[in-house]
């Protein structure tokens, strides 16, 4: 595992996939949010990069303002602070169904080189090695938001050749699989991982190593890729956690 | 029309054996006392319905009391997994769990469809995901003007839906506000209702963001103070987030869960 | 992302010959003003949509602004006939005006289907009645999981909504409250969106009953005291029922009419 | 017309034929409201034979319990004094489709002899002599209240042999025809005239003439009504308006 320096107290690998995942919400205006690392990171753009984000959460609070990352997506932190909380029906149909949302933020346990995720199941479906959480918003978030960006742990155990089970589309079979399936949001166009940044390359929309975090080797990636991962030869290295992220996410965290 | 009634009394009456019952909440009021009460009375069979199934689904399942799980969300909320739902499915401890799985979106449609008195409700979802291959209440369908294929979700009726609110009046009028999730849709789906509130007051001051089940579409109202505790009830009680995370270590083994629930469902003061 | 206008410019940025225009609203804050200044900037083939059109559809079709009109009922509440709507329908004057007619289900579920982002919706309705025959935005269609035949509507997307709100705060969040009718989706529904305001406040305070639109939907927030006059704002003003009374008289004759639309709307103050 | 001795400040057949409808709420839990006469027969029952019955108003006010009877029914005393206030869409969609409101009270234009209604257009659709306001929540409230009730006049221009346009329908075209349009609530089970009350028979349902009103004849309603109406060989005198009804009533508008 890439590690930045926890023993000297410096950013750690998970700090850095925090940070860059705020980044890449710099110039949204509004953010679906799932629970767990993409609330930290929505919210430390929140106090960064992103100060007039507004973070809608799939259980109906819109332009939620938590002080700190709740550990549920229905705390009563993200319902006080909203500007409106509206029912269930009311969020996935009116506000994350027509596509007004620019961003949706998705982790999952199996994510395969097109970027489709898995979160329901590990092994057969009926008798499970694993039984996931399942599909909660994901689905339609990963089908309805205008672009999406996923965070997760750079595994073998994640980055599968083959989902056991596909629970939110991607970028499908390729090239024009979402138009095909009738998906009106562009789908994935960033997955941050501890290690580095890939982004669908234009033409065969397969993921592809961008961008490394201080650190981390691509090699380090490519081998803990279940496919054969491709490298982009423009591959940069992510700009390092700055002073001022690095406080905002220990205030969030602390 | 709602009857005040102690709480035992109003589940025995409103919750069978092989019922469909929906607990509804998302993170916010769940009716916990409601579920220990199912426990403590040893129902069998049961079609357990929800969007999030959280701690309580995890023990009522672990208690042997479901047959069956409709849902589109099954974890502990920011914790990891429901290691009673897991063994369920995984090995069929207690016992075999059928799976009815899908995402939101399907599921609140399905309640709005129920709502409505409709048996369907259409949705643009599933559409490249496995779940339409395991999920019979999912179909395609054509919209009759511009031709689209679009999805359609049948709609949920359960036979009971049990939901905790902050407060009702003394006509069962029922306030609730925060995080309303699909409850109102999930009572107005349900042939019969029983609903626990925090207390029952004279008069139901008016409240920004609440909204109101009149007495008239709720069966049951009960008066359980805490009744949504280990979550929690906007305006009256914090959820205890230390208790979700033990919670991890209690369910994960068959023997420490059945020793939590003997000494903290079936003893419990009724 | 809502702009703070004057209402003339943001009518004229969001309102063009030819468009779909929803002025929408139950009784209870009817965009008067900015139906106004519509009629003062002499839009023209206009189609307007609202369930209850009433005196100021009945204005805007007088003056020769419409086109065609959606609707489901076309009346002064509790006084009679819209009499420039009759004459247009009757007599062509001033120019014939297509209809197509639907039930408040039907219209309402049209708006849903338009918010939700869906090409049509479902409901209950209209079956047995003659409105199947002449209004083509309603089909049957069957229920793929009990084959129950029910009736499907078309969306409406409108170009542009118009409605009125008690406030809006600085960075153009709406509140409204009171009845409420089909304005959110209005609005949801529609490509651009004006909302005239009692008044622009540093702070919404909430509001027991309450909605919001977020600013990130609304594109023109314009204060406008009293723009629903004679039409109401609950908390602000009251509905002047005399005017919707007089104006029965008003209607009537064409001559009174164009003399009332002279004297009080094409030399009202801007 | 009847008079029941407006000349005398008695009861008047308008006042007669409100008091009738009033009482067609008795033992009725929760009834949705037209304006006009329904409105104030509904809220003349909350003051004498119902006073707990939950009136909803199509504006989306639910348990409005206003002093007078508004002028539209979009008044703000029907919210401010409601338990609920719901917008359109949830009004019609969770509250009067699903079949859970008792009764329906409806008015019209033209009314036909299995209670069927046209509140759109008299003469051609296209070219019509009268455009009349429309359907409103008429179609909806006739195939889904348990059962509804119809308040009228009773002219020869409202009570005719065949609707211009059929905007509610009642009983269709007679037996079963609700049920082959899988309409679920009962349909009209009375209208309520200035003349007396009619009822469908139960084999065919064609409206019969069941009562009169005090000082009215059968032969007037049958002179008045556009198909040979049938007479229950069991017609009875209304029970005129008792002090307390009247009473009531001035006080609802005075």
């Amino acid at each position: 595992m890439s590690d930045l320096g926890d023993v000297n107290g410096g950013p750690s690998a998970e700090d850095m996939m925090t940070v860059a995942a705020s980044r890449a919400l710099e110039g949204r205006r509004t953010c679906f949010v799932g629970i767990g690392l993409p609330s930290l990171a929505a919210n430390l753009a929140r106090a960064t990069c992103a100060p007039g984000i507004v973070l809608i959460y799939e259980s109906g609070t819109i332009g939620s303002k938590p002080e700190r990352p709740p550990l549920s997506i229905g705390d009563g932190s993200l319902a006080e602070t909203a500007d409106t909380v509206v029912s269930s029906a009311e969020i996935f149909n009116y506000w994350l169904q027509p596509g007004r949302i620019d961003v949706g933020f998705l982790g999952a346990a199996q994510l395969d080189r097109y970027a489709n995720l898995n979160t329901t199941v590990i092994g057969d479906y009926r008798r499970p090695k694993v039984r996931l959480p399942g599909a909660g918003g994901a689905p339609e978030i990963a089908a309805s938001c205008k672009e999406t960006i996923v965070v997760v742990r750079h595994t073998p155990r994640i980055f599968v050749d083959r989902l056991d089970f596909t629970t939110s589309v991607g970028h499908g079979d390729g090239p024009g699989a979402r138009e095909r399936l009738g998906l009106r949001g562009a789908g994935p166009v960033r997955v941050i991982t501890d290690l580095g940044v890939l982004e669908p390359d234009p033409g065969t929309r397969e993921l592809v190593l961008t961008s490394v975090h201080p650190g981390a080797r691509p090699e380090d990636a490519v081998a803990r890729t279940g496919w054969p991962l491709c490298v982009s030869p423009a591959l940069a290295v992510t700009e390092p956690p700055s002073a001022a992220e690095l406080d905002a996410l220990r205030a969030l965290t602390s | 029309m709602a009857v005040l009634a102690a709480l035992p009394e109003a589940l025995a009456a409103a919750v069978r054996d092989g019922d469909s019952v929906a607990l509804e909440g998302f993170t916010h009021l769940i009716p916990h006392a409601a579920a220990h009460e199912l426990i403590r009375q040893g129902r069998k069979d049961l079609t357990l319905i929800r969007m999030t199934p959280d701690v309580i689904y995890d023990q009522l399942i672990g208690a042997g009391c479901a047959a069956k799980l409709v849902f589109s969300w099954g974890g502990n909320p920011g914790v990891g997994s429901l290691h009673r739902l897991r063994d369920a499915v995984e090995h069929g401890w207690p016992r075999e769990l059928d799976i009815e799985e899908h995402s939101h979106a399907g599921m609140v449609n399905r309640y709005v469809a129920g709502a409505s008195g409709l048996p369907f409700a259409v949705l643009r979802g599933y559409v490249g995901t496995d779940l339409v291959d395991v999920t019979d209440s999912i179909a395609p369908i054509d919209c009759p003007f511009t031709g689209e294929r679009l999805t359609a979700v049948s709609a949920l009726n359960p036979d009971a839906a049990v939901i905790h609110a902050q407060r009702a009046d003394r006509d069962g009028n029922v306030q609730l506000w925060g995080i309303v999730g699909a409850q109102k849709e999930a009572v107005l789906a349900a042939t019969r209702s029983v609903v626990t509130v925090e207390e029952i007051v004279d008069e139901l001051e008016p409240v920004p963001g609440a909204i109101l089940l009149p007495h008239w579409v709720v069966d049951w109202v009960c008066e359980v103070p805490g009744g949504a505790s280990p979550s929690y009830a906007a305006g009256y009680t914090e959820r205890d987030n230390d208790f979700y995370r033990e919670w991890d270590a209690v369910s994960r083994d068959r023997e420490t869960f059945l020793a939590w629930i003997h000494s903290n469902v079936m003893t419990e003061a009724r």
